[in-house]
């Protein structure tokens, strides 16, 4: 099962920190999930139509949208960081 | 041989016991550089709230810090990285590098802030008095400063 | 205003006490800054015996902390040196400089442990294991490493 | 009264602390007196002669050989420091 995660002001807009699915047919790299999570619509679909905003990490490793995605892939969506 | 220390914590650190800790057991230290973040106030905030992501964060962090070791030949660090609700002059960070010389030491300590603001998967709201809420805005000097620095890898 | 705190002491110190002195009362500080250096064995040494010249001492480290203040807007420093015999693995120095910002205050923390090392009248004696005794001679590199700041003048 | 201190392996060669006395007749600058103690000789002689080794204070200022001297200053010569 593939695993998606969200944070910071992603997870409240989506009202969800993350979902688990099986890896959605003809996905194979990160752009073609934000492809699907757009067309979902909604906030998902204002939120991934800027992915400027987002950073993303697969497998706990920060990626670009060209990354592969495989099933059971941990998949994180999240604005740029502030800690320190 | 360095030591790595790295811990993400709801609770405070004592930068005294942890400068102990790195000493332990070592007679080729010179020098232990340090620094603390603390939540400044100013306009109205009362706290931030601190989130992150578990498991990629401690993974970062300890990149980060081996990296550090192998670039300046620090004997060893620690980064101790704090979560949830912190008030107004709270210590947010605690980064310490040892290392045989004071230049290394400071080095060190500046790398690992640089990367720790732009590479740790930490996130900051900001708590204002009037009860309004915010997340931070990243800050494009932060990218500047860890760019000086060219690649993270070892 | 800033506050800027001058000791030598035999005695160790607590950084994170210190820290917390330098966070009192205020709302304005970003990060705090540390150094400590450490008595770093090797070649068979046990111990340095630490002399300075009392009154000038403290003069010395009162002007190098009130100019890191104003040249790097520090809102306080703290600058505590041991003097006596100090073993392999203990504390000798310790500067804390705390400012809104981490680059101020890892700035003014180099500056003034570079001051310091070439301005502020302290000697040391190493001692070795064998009984040998012998003064530690200036090294050119701190020269270098206080000339990049120019002048101390605030 | 002109006090005279000594640190480190100047006191160490010299024996001796320090001193205070009058300031001594024509000694109007520190290169003044650093000849008045040369001509003392022995381990002053030695130390005296070689002036690129030592450092002088003037009341807790360091100060350079033409710095001028009077009566109740306080005179330190010491070696580099190597504090820190």
């Amino acid at each position: 099962m593939l695993r998606i995660l969200y944070f910071a002001w992603l997870r409240d807009q989506l009202g969800c920190p993350g979902e688990t699915l099986p890896l959605p047919q003809g996905v194979r790299s990160v752009q073609d999930l934000i492809d699907r999570l757009r067309a979902r619509g909604g906030a998902y679909g204002e939120i991934f139509a800027r992915p400027e905003l987002i950073r993303v990490a697969v497998n706990h490793s920060f990626a670009t949208v060209d990354a592969p995605v495989a099933a059971n892939d941990e998949i994180a969506f999240f604005p740029p960081v502030t800690g320190g | 041989m360095s030591c790595v220390t790295v811990r993400v914590q709801a609770d405070t650190f004592d930068a005294t016991h942890e400068t102990a800790l790195l000493l332990r057991r070592r007679d080729d230290v010179g020098g232990v550089g340090a620094f603390t973040g603390i939540v400044r106030g100013g306009g109205g905030l009362v706290a931030l709230e601190l989130e992150h992501y578990p498991g990629m964060t401690e993974s970062m962090m300890r990149q980060i810090a081996e990296s550090a070791c192998t670039r300046f030949g620090l004997t060893g660090c620690t980064v101790i990285h704090r979560v949830g609700r912190l008030e107004v002059g709270m210590p947010i960070v605690l980064v310490l590098c040892a290392a045989a010389h004071r230049k290394a030491a400071l080095e060190g300590t500046e790398f690992m802030m640089d990367w720790l603001k732009t590479s740790a998967p930490f996130w900051k709201r900001e708590e204002f008095s009037n009860g309004r809420s915010e997340w931070v805005q990243p800050r494009a000097q932060d990218d500047a400063a860890t760019a000086r620095w060219g690649t993270l890898g070892t």
